[in-house]
């Protein structure tokens, strides 16, 4: 049971950080980043880390995501009328 | 002792349905006003369930508020965050799929 | 009863990665963002669960799961507010 | 320096939940004592809470929201199951402020219901079936949010 508990963990954190990397699309990137945070807080919560999980959970998922998306809306507002013209026509794969 | 682990094991089986129910209603509701439905409501209570279960096998009453505080925060969280990711739909005229059947009742007293 | 505990945490583990196929191809952005905010609440849930397994329990991890709701909405609403603009063509081609 | 002490002993209260009852209050005084300077610079906003009103609406509050989640997992797990949307407006009886902005907050948590746009008193809703009765629902959070707020008599 555990082991199933930090493999299925394992696979999701590598999901999330490879979908993160692998996009055109800056709104999923930021987004799979985020997830990626709060799936490594759980990871260091596993790993009997609470310290850090709290850490991560306020650095990574928190503050991190915040800012991210900030920029993310402060970059669409400068390219106005065209605010995701290098992601294509959606980067769905 | 038992009666309690029981209601507790109930609650925290009950906390894991209600879930489920949040990320089914996720994945099946049509658009984004329905989703964010899902999301605070059941999510929500998804959650409370889970803490009181696990405030019941707490060793001192401040453990079990601190849960009860949690379920609270995320609470306030998530229906502040509905709000404004409708409120923000809306302002950007995400319409959402409304009934057939009732749909134009409700949309012409809207627009007067 | 640990042994519920860590059952229940598997299954809404599995949970998120279900709906962590929801936030990578989610059509919209907010699409995406709901299923990041259903990442939250479940990973409070989550780390509530954890906290409470093991015999010994590790208490302190509760107070991640509290920070994590603290924090839970600084992301949706800078998300709201900031970041989702523009969701026109997006939003022709969902409904 | 009743609002004085009401704040300070929720204060008190909160630091020992969040120190699991385990002490520490040297430090705990400190942060005490800056959270309450910081509250009591807080604008009075005319409406405090009552302690009965309070009660009554958390109880109404569990209920409703115990609904809510029924309602949504009935939603989403019985496959015939399906959504009726519909966009609902309506004008709050309650005076514009913390009162409404809470009863918007109370809505989204309960059942079918979810705040769309809050502007004075007029209050837009997105409502997940249309067959529900929704604005008994409102009125009677509405009514419960009144005595919270003393604005009965």
């Amino acid at each position: 049971m555990p082991e199933l508990l930090d493999g299925l963990l394992a696979a999701a954190l590598l999901g999330s950080a490879w979908a993160s990397l692998a996009t055109r699309d800056l709104t999923r990137a930021v987004v799979m980043f985020i997830v990626f945070g709060l799936l490594m807080a759980l990871a260091w919560a596993r790993l009997q880390a609470p310290d850090i999980a709290i850490a991560e959970a306020a650095i990574g998922a928190g503050l991190t995501g915040a800012l991210l998306l900030d920029a993310l809306g402060a970059l669409g507002l400068r390219r106005g009328a065209a605010p995701r013209d290098e992601g294509g026509p959606r980067g769905e794969p | 002792m038992g009666a309690a682990e029981g209601l507790s094991a109930l609650l925290l089986l009950l906390g894991a349905f209600f879930y489920l129910a949040g990320t089914v209603g996720l994945l099946r509701f049509p658009d984004v006003y329905a989703r964010l439905h899902a999301l605070t409501k059941a999510d929500n209570l998804g959650l409370g369930c889970v803490a009181a279960g696990l405030a019941l096998q707490a060793d001192s009453l401040a453990a079990a508020l601190k849960l009860v505080l949690i379920w609270l925060l995320v609470l306030a969280a998530s229906t502040v965050t509905a709000q404004a990711i409708a409120r923000r739909a809306q302002e950007l005229g995400v319409s959402p799929r409304l009934d057939a059947g009732s749909a134009h009742a409700v949309d012409g007293r809207d627009d007067a | 009863m640990t042994g519920l505990e860590g059952a229940l945490a598997l299954f809404l583990l599995a949970n998120l990665a279900v709906a962590l196929v929801r936030a990578a191809r989610g059509p919209t952005a907010a699409d995406r963002m709901l299923a990041a905010l259903l990442f939250g609440s479940t990973g409070v849930g989550v780390l509530l669960l954890l906290a409470h397994v093991g015999t010994p329990p590790h208490m302190p991890i509760v107070d991640a799961a509290l920070v994590l709701a603290l924090l839970a909405a600084i992301t949706g609403v800078a998300f709201a507010l900031r970041a989702w603009s523009a969701e026109g063509e997006d939003d022709g081609g969902r409904s | 320096m009743r609002r004085a002490l009401a704040a300070g002993a929720l204060l008190a209260a909160l630091w020992w939940v969040l120190t699991e009852g385990a002490g520490g209050y040297g430090l705990g005084a400190l942060f005490i004592a800056l959270a309450l300077a910081w509250v009591l610079r807080q604008p009075r906003t005319g409406t405090a809470p009552r302690l009965r009103g309070a009660i009554g609406f958390a109880a109404f509050f569990l209920r409703q929201s115990l609904l809510g989640g029924l309602q949504v997992a009935r939603l989403a797990l019985v496959p015939a199951a399906r959504v009726r949307p519909q966009l609902l407006e309506l004008r709050l009886n309650l005076p514009p402020g913390p009162a409404t902005q809470l009863l918007a907050a109370a809505l989204n948590l309960m059942p079918g219901t979810l705040c769309v746009h809050l502007a004075g008193r007029r209050l837009v809703l997105h409502v997940l079936d249309a067959r529900m009765p929704v604005e008994p629902e409102v009125r009677a959070a509405e009514a419960q949010l009144a005595r919270l707020f003393g604005f009965t008599s």
